[in-house]
C-alpha cells in the first residue's frame, strides 16, 4: 500500500510543524500556489510503521550477504554514522565562517592527506559528489591540462571494452570521443589494439586496475609509458581500489589522475543507491586543475583554497564542498584502520575472492578467466548452462534471493557472456562464504534437474520477477489519486 | 584487525582450498617493483571510543548557537523520526535497487518521493534524485539542449539572480558541450530579473531560460511573464526553486500560460541535516514527452510474474550502464539515503505542515526585516521575498559578520562575495526555527556588530 | 542460530574495546579468574546482522497493530528516545552535582508537578523503577502510615479478584493478608461482598478504575467513604490511567495514594518488557511517606530531598532516583501532549474502544460486558465458542497473528472465561481497527466451518504453537557449548 | 491534536456506529460531580521542535569534561552499534514477550543474555533481569529465604562495606517480611570486610551473607574465605559483583569450596549509559535447583508444533500474573530494552574485548592512585582494588569536590555520605575512557582545589 493511499483528510502528524498558521506576509496572487500541495495526510504513527515496514522488504548489508562485483558491499560500521550526524556537524552551515569551522576542516584535511598516501597522488580534492563526479572531474582536467598547453588536437580517450558504462560516458560529456579497445583471452588490455590506438589524437587513457574482469594489469608500466610517449595522460577508475590498499599505487603505477568511491574502498553506506563520494587525486602535473574547494593548512589554521587561489581549476561542481557528511563516515572509517589496516583490506578481501573463485569452480561453475589470481572479485560464466539447459545468469541470480543472498552483479561486463561477476568483501566470513557456494551448488543442480524451477525464480520474496518492459511502455512513475488502487 | 573476521585457522584452511602459500602469494600477478610496504603517513589505527571522542571534541568546537545563514542552505526543524528510520540497517546499507524483488522497500519509497516531488512542482516526471541542486541545474540545462529540438543555437539564458554557486557548476559541467550560458542582469532597486535585460533576445534562437523562484537574494521573480516570453521565443523554461516554497508559491508548472518545461532544485530543506554542504539532493521534473530525456535513476511502477504490482528501476536505456557513451547523462548514483529521508520527512509533515514551515519562516524573515528597518537598515531590495532577505549594512559585511560570530550569531552571507558592488550587503535567513526572542539576539548581535 | 554458534576462536569487533592489552596490577591468584570468559567471539558484522535478523522476529508497534488489553501498547514518538539520548543527559553521573545537575532536575521537577496535576495528588515520586514497584511503593506507604499511627492491628490488604496478580503480591510483599471480593455482573464491585470485607482489621483497598474488566466503577465515591470511614485508604492502580486522563482524577474519586505506569500512559517505550517507571503520588496525609530522593525547588535552584528531609520515607526502591532515562522520555511525551492533548488521549482512545467494541458486537462476538460502556478497554468472551466449536481464546489469539494482528490480551482478567481483553490506544486509525475488525470476522467463521485451523495457527511466524509444558520440564536457559545444535 | 489520526468524519462515523451522540457521551458513566473541566497546571502543547530545543538547552547545561565518579554507576564505552540496534522499533517498540511466537526476536536474545551472565558468573541459571542491582539484592535476600529451608532465624549478614544503597534499597523492601539484616563492620586498614565482626555469628543460624566482590571501595573482599565461612554455617551466600569485573576476577560460582548460591547485581556497566542512575539493570543467577525460587521471568528454549526449536517464557507459575499472592515477587516487568543492549554489547566486546575494559580500567585507576601517591595523598585502604580507590584528601571532600567541578573535572564521590568519619576521603574511579591526560588533569585539577 502506498503511502499516499493511507491519507486522509485533515490527518496530521501534528508535533511535527509550528503548531499555530503564522501570519505570513500576503503575496500577490500572481505568486500563490491555488492547487493543493498532494502530500499525504497521514499521522507521525502512520509514518513510522509505513517507513519500517517498507525498510523490511529490502535486502541489506546488515540483514544479508551481497557479494555484488564492483560494488564493494562490505560492512557499515554505525560509528561512522553516528559520529558524522553529531550536532556540531549535522548543523554546521556550509557557509559558516572559517573560525567555527576548524573541527570540520580539520577532518577533511586530514581526509585529503590520508587519500594522497593511500594513493600515491600528490593533491586531492574531496568535492566530487559521486564516482561519475569523480571521473568526470578527472577528464575534464585532463582537458584542462592539454588546453593549458595549447595542446588542442587531442580529441580521443581511449577506454578498453570492459570499462564501466560511466567511463565512456564521462569522456562523451568531456566533449571526448571515445575509442574502445578490446580485452585479451587472459583479461588483460590487449597490447596491440591499443598500440594501434594510440596516437597524436589521444588526450588519454580511462583504465581501471584491477579490471573490471577481476585481474590485475599486469602490463600496466608498458602501458603507462605507451600513453606518455604518445603525450596523454592516464585516468584511474578506482572502483576496485579495495584490492590494492596499502600494496600498489595508482600513482607509482603512473596515473595522472584517480577518483575514489569512498562509499566502496571507505565504506560509507550505499543507502539504497547513494549518497556516494568520488574524490579525485592527481599527480604533479595535474595540480592546478583540480575541482573548488580544497582545505589547505596554513599554521595551524585550516582555510580554504578557492577560485582565487587556484585559478586553472576547473571550477566547482557542488554547491558547497561535496558530500561532506559522507567525507566525515570515510574519515571515520580511515581512521579505525589505520596504518595496519589498511593493507588488510587488500589482503582479505583477495583471499575471499580467491577462497570463493576456488570453492566456486570446485562444486562445478566455469570462470571466465582460470588461468588468473582473483582480486578482490571474479567473474564466473553461464554460458554452457544457457546452452545445455537454457538457464541464465539472471535465473542463477533470482534464484539466490531465494537461499537469502543477495545476487552477484549480472551480465557485467559485457564482454564475458552470461557472468556473474562476484566480490565478497573482507568483512565476510569463511562461514558465510561456504553458505554462499552451498545455495550455488544446489542451484546448479536445480539448473540441470529442473530448470523451470530457475527461470521461475525467485519465490520467497514480496515480489516473482517483474514485467520491466511493461514498466518502460506503460510509464507509471508517480502515484494518481484516480487510480484508487492498491500497490 | 577491524572489520576482518578471520581467524588464524580461517586463513590457514582457505589458502589451502585455494592451493597459496600465503595471502601475500595472492599478489603476485603485481609486478614487485610496483609493490608498497606500508602507509607510513596513516596514523595508527584508533578504537571506536577514541575516534568517537576525537569527532566529538571537533564537532563541539564547531557547534553555534544561532544560525541566520542561508543562501542555498536552509535550516528547518527535522522529525527525530526522519533519520531514526533512515538509518535502519534495511535502507543504510543496502545497495542500488536494481535486484527489484529484494529492494521493493528502496523502491516504493523512491515511487513516493517522486510522487511528492511532482506534485510539488506540477510537472508529472520526477527523476529518482540527482547529486545537489546545483548539478541538477547543469543536468537541466544539458537536458534542454537534448530536448528543444527546434533549437540550434545551444544558448541557455541564465540570470544574475540565479544562486552564484548554480551557476558556477553549470558552467563547469556543461564546459565542453559547445554551449553558451548568456548572464542577465538583475534589477537593482527591486532584486528580481530586469526585464529590460530580456529585450535583446527577443526573437532571437534561445535553447532555454532560466527561471529561479525564489532568487538568490530572495525575491519573487515575474516567473508567468518570463515563462510566457520563454516560450514565445521558442525556448524552454527551467525552474529552480526551493521545495519548501512551493507549499506557498505557484508550482513551476503552472507558471504561465504553458508552465515550466523543467524544474529543479535543491531537496536538503526538505529533511537534510546543514551538514556542511551536504548530502543533500537535486531534484528534478519534467513534462510527460521528455522523460527519455531525463537523466539519472527512474522508479516505475509494473506488475510481476503473478500480476501483482510492484516497483522497478525503468528507462533505463537512457544510463550509462546500458547506453555507455551515448547515455543522457555519465550519472550513476541518485542521493538515496537523503531522498529516504526527505519522503519520510514530507511524510511527517503533509500539506498542511509544509504549509506552516514555509509559511512560519516567510513571517518570521518579514518580522526580522521590519526589526531591522526599525533599527535603522536598509533592505537592499525591494521586490516581494520568501525567507531571505538582503540588508544593508553601510560597511563591509564581512567583518561585520565576524564580529556576529563572537557573539553566537550566525549573521548570514555577505553578497560581496559574489556581486560587485554590494561589499556592504548581507543576505540573512530566519527559517521556522527562529523564536521572536531569537529575531531580537540578533538585532542586537548586528547593531552590537556595526 | 545463536550468537554463540557463530563464534570461531579468535574472531573480534576490533575496534570495540582498548587496542592493546593494558599493564594492570597483578593480582594475588585467588582473586583471578581461572576459566574462560564464556563470551561469544564474533566480528561487529556478526554482531549487527544477527541483532538486526532476530529484531526482525518480533512483532512491535512499529510494524504492527497491538491491541493489548490493559497495556497501551500506543504509539513511541521517537523523538521521546532520541532526546532522552541527549550527550547531556546519557552521560550525566547519578552522583554529579547539584550544581551540574540542573538541566536534569528542572524536566524531574516539572515531570513531579505535571504527574500532581494530571492524577489530582498531593506530592509525587518518580523512584519506582516498574508499576510493580509503584504499588510496592503504595502499600508500604498505607502500612507505614497506620504505624506512624500506633495503628498496627490493620492486617488485611482488599483486593478485587478482577485485579492485576501484581495487587495481591505486592499486598503479601507488604506483609498483609489479602481479601479477595468478587466482581458484580455488571462489573463493578460486589458492594455487599466489600462491606462485609470491611473492618478494623482493613488496612486498605487496592483499586484500578477503571478497573481490569473493561468499565468505570460508578460507585468509586461510596466505596471511598466506606474504606475511609473504616479507617482504610485507598490504593489506585495506575494501569488504566490513559482511560481518564484530563476526565477524572483518582485524588478527586477520594484515592489517598497511586502508581501510574508512565511506559503506558505515557508512552514509554516497552522495549520487549521494559525498562517502565512507576511514579506514586499521596494525598496530603501521605506525604510524609513517598520513597526517596524527590526533587523540591528552592528559589530557582532545583535540590534533591533525602532521608534528611523525610524522615518517616519508606526509604530507597532503586540504587539511584529510579529510571532516569524513562521519566525523561514521559517528560517529552508529556510537553508534546500539552494541556490540549492530555483529555483528547481518554477521548480517543475511549472512542477507539466503543467503537471496535460495536463492530466486533456487529460481526458476532460476545460481549462480556454488554450493558456496559467500554473505557480504553472491553473484553469480548468467547465461551460460546468453546463450547460449540472447541475453540479457545488462546485459539483465537495465535490465529491473529497470521493476519499480522497482536493478539489481545488473553485469560485476563481471570473471572471472565475464554476472555480476549482488547485496548486499541488513542493513536490507532479507524482503518487498522477496521481490517482488525475484518480479521476478526474471517476467523469467527473460520471458528465455525475449520475450527481445527484455528487450533493450529500460527502458521506464517518464525515459529508454530510451543510446547511449554517440556520448556518448563526440561529446562534450558542458557546454551551449552556442547550441544552443538542449531537454534 | 498530537499522536491522534482521527479525522471529524472519522469520528463522526464511529459515533454513529456506537450510537453515541458525542465523545462526551462515552464518559456518562463517570459520576458528574467527578469530572474535571481541565487541567490547567500542564503548560501548553509544544511541537517537537519546541521541545527539543529545550531539552537540548537543558542537556547541555549539564554536561560536564570529565567524569571520575563511580560509585555504583560507571562510565564505559559504549559501541555506536548497540543503541542503534536496540533501539530499532522491532525491539524498542516491542511488549513483553507473552505471545511467543511474534517475540522470537526478543526471546533468543534474553536466552542468550541468560547464557552470557550465566557464564560471567558462573552460576547456571539466570533470570531475564530485574530493576536494577540494589533491588536485585532485596530480591535475592527474599529469595535466600525461601530457598534455605534449613534456616529458620531470616537472619542476613549484611557488610558495611556494600554499597549503602543498596542496603538503603534491600532495607526498603524486605522491611515487612520480618528479617533481620545485620551490618557487618570493615577492616578500617584494608577497607574488606572485617574478620572479627564474623566471629560472633559463628556457629549461629544465619539465612545468608552478602558477600561484595569488589565492595563498595573498590577492595577485594576474601571470597573464598567468606564462601567457606557461610556455608560451614549453613547460611547462603548472595554474590554482589561487577560484572566488568569478571572478566578478571573470579566467577562467584567458583568461590571457595562450593560457589557462591546466588550473585546479584548491577548490568550498567555493559552497555547502559550513566543517563542519571538508570534505566540499568539488575542480574540475578542461582543454583540449578533454587531456580523454582527465582524472582522474575525466565527464557527456556523448547520445541514447537513442527519439533524446530524456539524460546518461550518458562516458570510462570512463580509470577504474581499467575500466582498472584503466592508469588516469588511481585515484579511484573524486566528490563527489557536495556537488556538488548547490554546483550549486543557483551557479544561485540566478547571475551578478549571484555577483560581488555577491564584490565583498563584496573590499570587506570593504579595509574591514577599512584600520581595521587606520588602528589602527596594517601591511599584510604590497603586491599587490592579492582578500579576504584578511596582517597584521603585531610579535609572535607565535599567542598574539594565543589571546586573540582569548577574546573571541569567531576572528582569522585564523597565517602562522607555514607560512612561517618569518613569526611575527608573521596571514592575515584577512571574507566578504560580515561587517557593518561585526562589522569594528569585529575591530579592538577585536585591539586588547585585543596
Amino acid at each position: 500500500m502506498l503511502i499516499f493511499e493511507r491519507s486522509r483528510p485533515g490527518r496530521r502528524a501534528t508535533s511535527q510543524a509550528p503548531l499555530s498558521r503564522a501570519e505570513a506576509p500576503e503575496l500577490p496572487e500572481r505568486f500563490q500556489r491555488r492547487s493543493a500541495v498532494p502530500l499525504p495526510e497521514v499521522s507521525e504513527l502512520d509514518v513510522v510503521r509505513h517507513y519500517t515496514r517498507l525498510s523490511r522488504k529490502n535486502f541489506s548489508i546488515d540483514t544479508h550477504f551481497y557479494p555484488l562485483g564492483s560494488c564493494t558491499m562490505k560492512y557499515n560500521p554505525r560509528a561512522c554514522n553516528s559520529l558524522a550526524m553529531l550536532p556540531g556537524f549535522a548543523r554546521r552551515h556550509p557557509h559558516a565562517p572559517e573560525s567555527h569551522s576548524q573541527g570540520f576542516m580539520a577532518c577533511m584535511y586530514e581526509l585529503q592527506e590520508m587519500l594522497m598516501e593511500v594513493t600515491g597522488m600528490k593533491r586531492v580534492s574531496l568535492t566530487p559528489m559521486a564516482g561519475a563526479q569523480g571521473e568526470f572531474a578527472g577528464v575534464a582536467m585532463i582537458r584542462a591540462y592539454h588546453q593549458s598547453r595549447g595542446d588542442t588536437g587531442r580529441t580521443e580517450i581511449i577506454v578498453p571494452d570492459a570499462a564501466h558504462g560511466t567511463n565512456p560516458a564521462t569522456a562523451t560529456m568531456c566533449g571526448f570521443n571515445v575509442r574502445e579497445i578490446p580485452t585479451d583471452e587472459t583479461g588483460d588490455v590487449n597490447m596491440d589494439a591499443l598500440r594501434e590506438a594510440v596516437g597524436p589524437q589521444t588526450a588519454g587513457i580511462m583504465l581501471t586496475n584491477p579490471s573490471t574482469v577481476g585481474v590485475f594489469e599486469r602490463r600496466i608500466a608498458e602501458i603507462a609509458a605507451l600513453i606518455h610517449e604518445a603525450g596523454g595522460l592516464l585516468y584511474y577508475d578506482g572502483a576496485n581500489l579495495n584490492a590494492i590498499l596499502g600494496k600498489v599505487r595508482p600513482g607509482d603505477m603512473g596515473f595522472d589522475v584517480i577518483h575514489m568511491n569512498l562509499h566502496k574502498t571507505f565504506s560509507t553506506p550505499h543507502g539504497g543507491g547513494g549518497p556516494g563520494a568520488g574524490a579525485v587525486g592527481v599527480s604533479e602535473r595535474l595540480k592546478p586543475f583540480v575541482p573548488l574547494p580544497i582545505i589547505d593548512k596554513n599554521g595551524e589554521n585550516y582555510c580554504w583554497l578557492t577560485e582565487k587561489d587556484l585559478p586553472q581549476s576547473i571550477g566547482r561542481l557542488s554547491g558547497f564542498a561535496g558530500n561532506a557528511g559522507v567525507l566525515l563516515r570515510a574519515y571515520v572509517y580511515m581512521r579505525l584502520l589505520g596504518r595496519e589496516g589498511m593493507p588488510r583490506v587488500a589482503e582479505f578481501s583477495t583471499l575471499n575472492a580467491n577462497y570463493l573463485m576456488a570453492r566456486l569452480r570446485e562444486v562445478g561453475f566455469d570462470l571466465a578467466f582460470p588461468q588468473r589470481r582473483a582480486t578482490h572479485e571474479f567473474i564466473i560464466t553461464l554460458k554452457r548452462q544457457a546452452k545445455e539447459d537454457g538457464v541464465t545468469a539472471m535465473d542463477v541470480a533470482k534464484r539466490l534471493l531465494d537461499f537469502g543472498f543477495h545476487a552477484p552483479t549480472t551480465y557485467f561486463p559485457l564482454l564475458v557472456p552470461e557472468c556473474l561477476l562476484i566480490e565478497p568483501t573482507e568483512t565476510e566470513s569463511k562461514e558465510t562464504l561456504d553458505a554462499f557456494v552451498e545455495a550455488m551448488a544446489t542451484i546448479l543442480e536445480e539448473s540441470r534437474n529442473d530448470p523451470e524451477k530457475l527461470r521461475g525464480a525467485p519465490y520467497t520474496l514480496p515480489n516473482r520477477r517483474f514485467d520491466e518492459v511493461r514498466a518502460a511502455k506503460e510509464l507509471d512513475v508517480a502515484w494518481a489519486a484516480q487510480e484508487g488502487e492498491n500497490a | 584487525m577491524a572489520f576482518v573476521p578471520h581467524t588464524a585457522s580461517d586463513v590457514s584452511q582457505m589458502l589451502a582450498t585455494i592451493g597459496a602459500g600465503s595471502i601475500d602469494a595472492l599478489f603476485d600477478e603485481i609486478p614487485a617493483n610496483l609493490r608498497v610496504g606500508g602507509l607510513p603517513g596513516i596514523p595508527p589505527a584508533l578504537s571506536e571510543m577514541q575516534i568517537s571522542r576525537l569527532m566529538e571534541r571537533r564537532a563541539g568546537q564547531d557547534a553555534i548557537e544561532l544560525n541566520f545563514i542561508g543562501a542555498g542552505a536552509y535550516e528547518h526543524h527535522i522529525p527525530a523520526a526522519v533519520w531514526q528510520i533512515a538509518t535502519r540497517g534495511e535502507f543504510y546499507s543496502a545497495y542500488t535497487p536494481y535486484q527489484a524483488e529484494a529492494s521493493q522497500g528502496t523502491l516504493q519509497l523512491i515511487y513516493e518521493y517522486q510522487t511528492m516531488i511532482s506534485g510539488l512542482t506540477g510537472l508529472p516526471i520526477s527523476n529518482a534524485s540527482l547529486y545537489d541542486g546545483a548539478s541538477a541545474l547543469a543536468e537541466a540545462v544539458l537536458m534542454a539542449v537534448r530536448a528543444n529540438r527546434r533549437s540550434k543555437s545551444r544558448r541557455i539564458l541564465l540570470p544574475r539572480s540565479v544562486n552564484p554557486r548554480y551557476r558556477s557548476v553549470t558552467r563547469a559541467i556543461v564546459a565542453s558541450q559547445g554551449i553558451e550560458l548568456i548572464e542577465l542582469d538583475f534589477d537593482a532597486a527591486t532584486g528580481r530579473m530586469d526585464p529590460a535585460a530580456l529585450k535583446a533576445y527577443e526573437g532571437q534562437d534561445i535553447t532555454a531560460v532560466v527561471v529561479p523562484q525564489p532568487n538568490f537574494f530572495g525575491v519573487l521573480e515575474e516567473a508567468d511573464a518570463l515563462t510566457d516570453w520563454a516560450h514565445a521565443q521558442g525556448a524552454q523554461v527551467i525552474a529552480v526553486v526551493n521545495p519548501v516554497s512551493l507549499a506557498l508559491l505557484k508550482p513551476p508548472g503552472e507558471w504561465g500560460e504553458a508552465g515550466a518545461d523543467m524544474v529543479v532544485g535543491d531537496g536538503q530543506p526538505l529533511g537534510a541535516p546543514l551538514s556542511s554542504g551536504g548530502p543533500y539532493f537535486g531534484f528534478m521534473c519534467c513534462r510527460k514527452e521528455h522523460a527519455r530525456q531525463m537523466p539519472g535513476r527512474i522508479v516505475g511502477r509494473t506488475i510481476d510474474a503473478d500480476g501483482k504490482p510492484g516497483f522497478v528501476l525503468t528507462l533505463q536505456a537512457r544510463e550509462q550502464h546500458i547506453r555507455r557513451s551515448k547515455a543522457t547523462s555519465n550519472i550513476c548514483t541518485n542521493q538515496g539515503l537523503v531522498v529516504t529521508a526527505a519522503t519520510i520527512h514530507m511524510a511527517l509533515l503533509g500539506p498542511e505542515g509544509l504549509e506552516r514551515v514555509a509559511a512560519s519562516s516567510m513571517a518570521n524573515t518579514q518580522q526580522l526585516a521590519e526589526r531591522l528597518t526599525a533599527a535603522g537598515f536598509e533592505l537592499a531590495f525591494s521586490g516581494e521575498r520568501f525567507h531571505e532577505v538582503a540588508i544593508r549594512l553601510g560597511q563591509d559585511a564581512r567583518g561585520v559578520l565576524a564580529r556576529m560570530a563572537d557573539h553566537g550569531v550566525l549573521g548570514g552571507y555577505a553578497l560581496g562575495e559574489d556581486y560587485a558592488g554590494m561589499d556592504d550587503v548581507v543576505l540573512v535567513c530566519a527559517t521556522e526555527t527562529k523564536t521572536s526572542e531569537d529575531l531580537d539576539t540578533y538585532v542586537n548581535a548586528l547593531q552590537a556588530s556595526v
